[in-house]
């Protein structure tokens, strides 16, 4: 793979600099960045860490001309630039790889490279990028079929594609935002010999990543942020993993994060409240994207359904939830078959929590207004109300407070009360503790377990393998377009980790 | 409303200290235009609510050429008009045109009839003029201008081109108006040319250019019919007609309507209707400025202008037309040779047509086109008369030889001629 | 029978040409993800600019430019609003077509009664008009889906953000397609005055736009098949009529309303049948692209 | 100088009103402008004319068809669907009426009973057109602007041919209008000023306004509508049922505009005549009417007045100015672009710095 580095060999005599200097930006009431001046230098790996919701995908999305700044200043090479939008972006050579891969669905491979090329003009056809495509990609080993539509494509391949369009820019600086989040070690491994290779090309790399060991492992430099400020900005040698905790976590919880004690237990022997069996999930586009799923959630337990995203986590729970039509086999809640259950049945019965949640708010209305969203908690009295709002610590004012003007964090919190409200016997959670910060995770980890300890039966499909690990007490995980079973004994991260390829 | 036909009797016994002449048993008010001899205001007021844009081409249009015409006439006279008003709406237009005090109100359609009498009755001082209806009250009354006369001597010059016998006819509403100028079209055909039918397509709408264009290339192209003639209010006809001529070498004879419409198709438009409301308003006008028509003595009034009055001529290049026709077809015409049914002698065409013009100019009427002996078929629905028997839908309408049909057999009129093709 | 054939087949070509194109340019505009309602009221516009053009100018051709210009900046509202300023298309579009009724009035009022000097033969010419309509359906197809300039457009359409983040300005590429479109839809109602009935008086050419954005779906968004329905459409126009005589009697205003039918039971065949899984709008149809779309 | 412009995340209610006068009034102001340059016309006849369409009484005349159209559509507007199917819905109910006036109805039958009964009718008519359109929607997701569209043109089509046809009056001379309708059957007006008022409507409006103010604001199907107007994910996920959400706003928005269309037949006609010409264009009017009241019922009342003073000052400008109805349609084009573009201040925050 490195035989050809030496074809592309250094950018200009000097490598680029990048300074941004006062960067601040505000999404209604949230102070997404306060301040934040940072210095970037070619040929160095500059690894954005914090924890989520510290501000580092704005700053990304700023970079990259996604969003726009509201103060500050973007220096390159000692020029000022201004950018305005994506295109300003990329003119002056900055590319982004997003979290989860921008591509259109509805298109091929070639034609999503295409566009976003500036170079070709107008009337170009796909034909004329893939010979061109296909050089780099074989270059980098990025190999890819460029007449596939890229809904047709896995999690690792989109991001292959995302990774090749940047490339075919060729920028002076690349961001990747959590770029590993999604895939597994062998596929890690490819991506950080390519960012070192980028690196020798005296590129600017920006990675952004919540994952201390990898920003140790490939960083050279590293800047922290938390709250959207700049804590600290310094090269690697000059930090440890300890000090590094102490700068992304004020109170140094993090450490327990992962450390509580948690008995599983075995609850075969009760009510099954969710039987799935050999159903086959679809897609968006009528593609079969799980085979033959069975899985049983018993009364009492917490079942953990680890997956990356874009194999079928969210559309599992859709199916289960009854949004999603299933191609074969049958779903029972309670007995009932879901196929044969009305909406407002399902709805009123099973606390859903979705992968993206503002899909389940109306952010124009208030607190109180969301908190009635499903029938059964139409009636709800304020002051029950006002209870859940107090346990869940949601900041919010008053119930009459407008939604739109809660943080993620909040909302995500608000949900999840809501869902727990309603009493269901079954709670579906798609990434519940996504957005949150740690106090948060543990209140919502708490109240789970408190409320399968009253006999609910919850199911957990998460992204975060850390999550389902620790909160789970049976668990399984989506591999090979189908689930698996994994015994929870401590060897489970492990097996876990195999089994996500 | 049975009352309808007293109306009529009262009307001529009534009117005769106005009427300079009467024909055929309907009157038609002077075409003379009295001049004022006693002055009542300093200036008149006057307000038009049309139906629909004055930039039809039509109806309006030609209304509105008259309001012009009428406005130039008399110095005393101030005129306005609204346009495109809802029928549901006219009564508070009205309102508005009393309360700015305006003295004279015409509204020009058929579908003001009802809100014209309303008005006419919440507003007793001012008075009112309603085209094309048959209600009156005491300060309104009615005019209409028709055209059947002219259609019978268009029908004289389509029967004599006709070489397929089969004659189009584009009809925006199958109505009483329009029934009547197709039947005397068709009998003006039959009289140069027995054997002849009129296909009518009836488009549903008065502004359709689309519909009317399609009507006529159907009538051409799927029914084979050689001359066209048409009621409704574009030249779409006209143009279509002179596009099949520039395109195909082939001319389909054609007749204008309502405006002239000459320079929509020089090579293919024979002759036509033309109106002049002008002639009527100023009557009108003058009338009401001198203090003939009041806001008392209306009820009776009812004009109904036909050739004789000059409100409609034949012709198609301009409004100052007289009997005009297409020069090419002028020749043509005078190569033809007819008989004039009346004497019986042999004529050519065009001094047939000249001479039935002539004919119905003359205030006593020497000859109307619905003079038995006519057949045709009941079309309506329900209420069919004539000369006061009841048909029902389907019956054969006979009009025995030598009778004319009156005023309200024409006003009415719900059967076709035999040689009508029209849907059943 | 050959000659009425040929006549039959010429006036369906004719008629529909108009319709045809009109739904090409909205094909555009819903590539990229904006409804134009609009296109009912431009057709209008477009029947009377080309009218009051042709008789200032003797020049039909410069009439339709002219046509074109002012559509696309009238469309170029809409455009606007419905992009850069994210209101309500649905209403943003009805306003035009009444905006545009007006102005149709206003600019052709002064003209009535006049007939055009010169006049665009399509009648004589069918084939050729026939053989340009279908180059110009491969032409468009080929645009939107073998060209980058067409992925753009559809990318805008099917998925903003993604487009966004790969360096197209949505809201500009929008904004281009609706000014498009809404001059496409203005030289159809230039073609319908100018080509086909030839005549203008006020209201000319009410009514096809809406036929036309039902044409849209009809067509599945493709401009492969947009001339199919336009024929049939044309067609029916064309041929209808002889169905009110005898031996058929049929009422003219029921046969009126069959061009309404027609297009609402071809919706329905297109939305109740298993024709339904080729039914793909742009994903992004009549949403609006936010630059900071809040996720969570 | 620099544009900053910010999505705002909540909306203050205030802005909405504000909004919409200043669209009125921009409207306005603009038209007066292009009017004093390009036909001359002097601003205080302008002025004056706007002041005549807002006084006049026959203002309220046309108050009573758009408000009631207007009121309907609040409630499908509200849920984000478009009909704009009200014209073709009032006429139905127009039709309904005069067939059962005329064909129906034993004549010595009580008004008091006979003219409820119509209504009823009515009501149903026109609930059950939009039906069509909701039940295509509700069942195969079709387009229901498209539905209501070719509805509107369908039913005027089917109304001639009765009109034309089989139910041409015999009393009216062949002319295409129906019988009058008995006499015992008519709505009678009270005349205030000299313009004929329909009270029943009128206390009609005022009922549905409050009933419908009442079912937005305090019922939990009010709520369904608001939520799935506002976001169709969260109404779906909460169980929400997308089918009775569409087919009853149809329902309701097709019914009153029925109720309109008979209040046109029976207090205004009196007969049904060429269908089109039954409405004066109210149910497209309405669109406007439910649109400037941003779906408010109370507030329908008001819109539905300012829209009727502007059909007015349309009327006065072509009666005092000499203006064209082209250019009546240009304003009211001109006044929904308007509102609708101002709408970005609703959603955005526009701050200037120098």
């Amino acid at each position: 793979m490195f035989r050809n580095r030496e074809v592309i060999g250094l950018v200009g005599s000097t490598p680029t600099q990048l300074f941004i200097n006062g960067l601040s930006k505000r999404f209604g009431p949230i102070h997404a960045l306060k301040n934040v001046s940072i210095e970037f230098r070619g040929g160095e790996i500059h690894i954005i860490l914090g924890e989520n919701g510290a501000g580092k995908t704005t700053l990304a999305k700023i970079l990259s001309g996604i969003y726009r700044l509201d103060e500050g200043e973007i220096t390159i090479n000692g020029t000022p630039v201004k950018i305005r939008n994506t295109k300003d972006a990329l003119r002056n050579g900055i590319a982004i790889v997003s979290q989860y891969p921008k591509l259109i669905e509805e298109m091929t491979v070639a034609e999503n490279l295409l566009i976003a090329l500036d170079y070709y003009g107008p009337l170009t056809t796909p034909r004329s990028v893939i010979e061109r495509a296909v050089e780099l990609a074989d270059k980098y080993g990025l190999h890819i079929d460029m007449d596939k539509y890229i809904y047709s494509l896995s999690f690792s391949e989109r991001q292959r594609v995302e990774i090749l369009k940047a490339l075919l820019l060729n920028p002076s600086v690349l961001i990747l935002d959590e770029p590993t989040t999604l895939l597994t070690p062998n596929e890690k491994r490819g991506l950080y010999r390519f960012i070192e290779m980028l690196k020798q090309e005296g590129k600017i790399v920006i990675v952004i990543t919540h994952k201390i060991d990898e920003a140790l492992e490939i960083g050279d430099r590293i800047t922290i942020l938390r709250d959207g400020k700049v804590i600290v900005s310094l090269p690697k040698e000059k930090l440890t993993k300890d000090m590094i905790i102490k700068y992304m976590f004020s109170d140094g919880a993090e450490e327990n994060k992962y450390n509580q004690i948690f008995i599983r237990r075995d609850a075969s022997n009760r009510n099954a409240v969710l039987v799935v069996e050999g159903v086959d999930v679809i897609d968006d586009y009528g593609y079969i994207i799980l085979k033959n799923v069975n899985l049983k959630v018993f009364e009492g337990e917490i079942v953990g359904v680890a997956g990356i995203a874009g194999t079928g986590l969210k559309e599992l729970g859709e199916s289960i939830y009854g949004l999603r039509k299933i191609a074969r086999g049958q779903i029972v809640i309670n007995g009932r078959s879901v196929s044969y259950m009305k909406r407002e049945e399902i709805a009123n019965n099973v606390g859903f929590i979705p992968d993206n949640i503002v899909k389940t708010l109306v952010l124009e209305l208030e607190v109180e207004k969301n908190f009635r969203l499903k029938k059964s908690l139409w009636s709800i009295t304020l002051d029950a109300m006002e209870r859940y709002i107090n346990k869940f610590r949601i900041k919010a004012e008053s119930p009459n407070q407008n939604t739109g003007t809660l943080s993620g964090g909040n909302l995500q919190k608000l949900v999840v009360s809501r869902e727990v409200a309603l009493k269901p016997k079954l709670l579906i959670a798609t990434n519940p503790t996504k957005a949150l910060d740690h106090i948060s995770i543990n209140v919502i980890h708490g109240i789970f377990r408190e409320y399968a300890s009253n006999g609910g039966a919850v199911l957990i499909l998460s992204e975060d393998i850390d999550e389902v690990l620790r909160i789970s007490d049976r668990i399984y995980v989506i591999s090979n377009n189908t689930i698996k079973p994994v015994d929870s004994n401590k060897d489970a991260r492990k097996l876990m980790m195999e089994l996500l390829t | 409303m049975s009352s309808r036909r007293d109306f009529i009797k009262l009307a001529a016994a009534g009117i005769a200290g106005l009427a300079v002449g009467a024909g055929a048993g309907y009157y038609s008010a002077p075409k003379e235009i009295v001049q004022p001899t006693t002055q009542v205001k300093e200036t008149l007021k006057a307000a038009w609510i049309y139906v629909g844009p004055v930039g039809d081409y039509g109806w309006t249009h030609a209304h509105d050429v008259g309001r012009r015409e009428a406005e130039a006439a008399f110095d005393w006279l101030e005129t306005d008009y609204v346009e495109s008003v809802k029928v549901g709406e006219t009564e508070e237009v009205i309102s508005r045109y009393v309360n700015q005090g305006y003295d004279v109100i015409f509204t020009t359609s058929f579908d003001f009839m009802n809100q014209t009498y309303n008005a006419s009755v919440n507003h007793p001082d001012t008075i009112f003029f309603h085209c094309s209806g048959y209600r009156r009250n005491k300060n309104m009354g009615t005019y209409f201008a028709d055209f059947y006369q002219i259609y019978y001597l268009n029908g004289l010059m389509a029967g004599a081109l006709s070489k397929s016998d089969k004659i189009g006819y584009v009809a925006a509403h199958l109505i009483p108006e329009v029934i009547r100028h197709i039947n005397a079209f068709t009998i003006g055909i039959n009289e140069v040319n027995p054997g002849a039918t009129v296909y009518v397509i009836e488009i549903g709408a008065w502004y359709a250019p689309d519909l009317a264009r399609e009507a006529a290339a159907t009538l051409v192209e799927q029914l084979g019919c050689d001359v066209l003639a048409f009621t409704e209010d574009t030249p779409s006809t006209i143009q279509y007609a002179q596009s099949y001529f520039e395109d195909n070498g082939v001319s389909i004879p054609v007749f204008s309507h309502y405006s002239p419409m000459y320079e929509y198709g020089r090579d293919v438009v024979v002759s036509g209707q033309i109106v002049r409301w002008g002639i009527l308003y100023k009557d009108i006008l003058a009338k009401v400025y001198a203090g003939l028509y009041t806001n008392k003595n209306l009820e009776n009034v009812d004009y109904w202008y036909l050739l004789d009055s000059g409100a409609v001529d034949v012709g198609a290049q301009s409004y100052d037309d007289e009997l005009w026709i297409n020069p090419k077809y002028v020749s043509i015409f005078n190569n033809i040779s007819v008989t004039d049914k009346l004497t019986g002698e042999a004529v050519s065409l065009q001094q047939l047509i000249e001479r039935r013009y002539s004919q119905m100019r003359d205030p006593n009427l020497a000859f109307d086109p619905f003079t038995g002996p006519l057949s045709g078929v009941m079309w309506v629905e329900q209420g069919g008369e004539v000369l006061g028997h009841k048909y029902n839908k389907g019956d054969i309408v006979k009009v025995p030889e030598g009778v004319r049909l009156g005023h309200d057999d024409l006003w009415n009129m719900g059967w076709f001629h035999e040689n009508v093709v029209v849907q059943e | 029978m050959v000659g009425i054939a040929e006549e039959i087949i010429s006036r369906m070509v004719v008629a529909s040409t108009p319709l045809f194109l009109a739904t090409l340019g909205e094909i555009y505009t819903e590539r990229s993800g904006v409804i134009n309602l609009g296109v009912e009221g431009l057709f209008v516009l477009g029947a009377s600019i080309s009218f009051t053009a042709t008789i200032i100018t003797g020049d039909p051709y410069i009439a339709l430019l002219a046509t074109i210009v002012l559509g696309s900046v009238i469309g170029g509202i809409h455009g606007f609003v419905s992009t850069y300023l994210k209101g309500r298309e649905i209403l943003s579009g009805l306003a035009i077509t009444l905006f545009a009724y007006g102005l149709a009035s206003i600019l052709g009022r002064p003209f009535v009664g006049l007939s055009l000097p010169t006049r665009i033969n399509l009648a004589n010419n069918y084939i050729y008009l026939l053989i340009i309509n279908i180059l110009l359906a491969i032409l468009s197809w080929t645009i939107l889906f073998k060209l980058k300039i067409g992925a753009i457009i559809r990318a805008c359409g099917e998925d903003p953000s993604s487009a966004y983040v790969m360096g197209v300005d949505v809201d500009k590429v929008r904004l281009a397609t609706t000014m498009l479109g809404s001059g496409i839809a203005s030289l159809a109602g230039g073609i319908y005055t100018l080509g086909y009935i030839q005549v203008w008086t006020e209201g000319a050419g009410m009514g096809w736009g809406w036929i036309a954005i039902a044409n849209v779906i009809v067509s599945l968004w493709n401009p492969i098949l947009a001339p199919i329905f336009s024929l049939i459409y044309g067609g029916i126009n064309s041929m209808i009529w002889l169905l009110q005589l005898p031996p058929y009697n049929i009422s003219p205003y029921l046969l009126g309303t069959t061009p309404y039918l027609i297009t609402l039971i071809t919706l329905f065949i297109i939305v109740a049948t298993p024709i339904k899984k080729y039914v793909k709008p742009p994903a992004a149809l009549g949403i609006k692209f936010e630059r900071e779309e809040r996720t969570i | 100088m620099k544009l900053v412009v910010r999505r705002r995340f909540y909306k203050h209610t205030y802005l909405k009103i504000v909004l919409t006068v200043a669209a009125i009034g921009l409207t306005l102001l603009i038209s007066m402008v292009i009017l004093y340059l390009a036909s001359n016309i002097p601003p205080e006849d302008f002025i004056y004319a706007v002041y005549m369409g807002l006084i006049d009484p026959s203002t309220l005349r046309y108050l009573i068809p758009l408000t009631l159209c207007g009121l309907g559509l609040t409630l499908p507007y509200k849920a984000g669907i478009w009909n704009i199917g009200s014209e073709g819905q009032l006429l139905s109910g127009a039709i309904i009426a005069t067939y059962i006036a005329l064909y129906i109805y034993p004549t010595d039958i009580n008004p008091i009973i006979g003219i409820p009964l119509l209504l009823i009718a009515s009501f149903m008519a026109g609930a059950a057109t939009a039906l069509v359109a909701g039940f295509l929607k509700a069942r195969y997701n079709l387009n229901e602007i498209l539905s209501t569209l070719m509805l509107n043109y369908i039913i005027i089509g089917l109304g001639n041919y009765l009109v034309y046809g089989p139910w041409r009056g015999a009393t009216q001379y062949g002319y295409p209008r129906t019988d009058i309708i008995p006499s015992q059957l008519w709505i009678t007006n009270i005349e205030i000023l000299g313009i004929r008022i329909n009270m029943t409507l009128i206390i009609i409006i005022l009922a549905s306004a409050l009933a419908l103010n009442y079912i937005i604001k305090h019922t939990r199907f009010g709520y369904d509508i608001t939520v799935y107007g506002l976001n169709r994910d969260a109404a779906i996920y909460s169980g929400i049922s997308p089918e009775k959400v569409i087919i009853l706003t149809m329902l309701i928005s097709g019914g009153l505009a029925g109720l309109a269309g008979a209040g046109e037949v029976l207090a205004i006609h009196r007969q049904l005549i060429r269908v089109q010409d039954v409405s004066a264009g109210y149910g497209y009017m309405a669109i406007l009417v439910a649109w400037l009241s941003r779906m408010d019922p109370m507030a329908t009342i008001l819109s539905g007045y300012l829209v009727a003073a502007l059909i007015s000052t349309g009327y006065t400008l072509q009666i005092l100015a000499g203006l064209t109805i082209g250019a009546v349609n240009l304003f009211i084009g001109g006044l929904l672009v308007l509102a609708t573009a101002l709408d970005f201040l609703l959603e955005y925050e526009v701050e200037i710095r120098w």
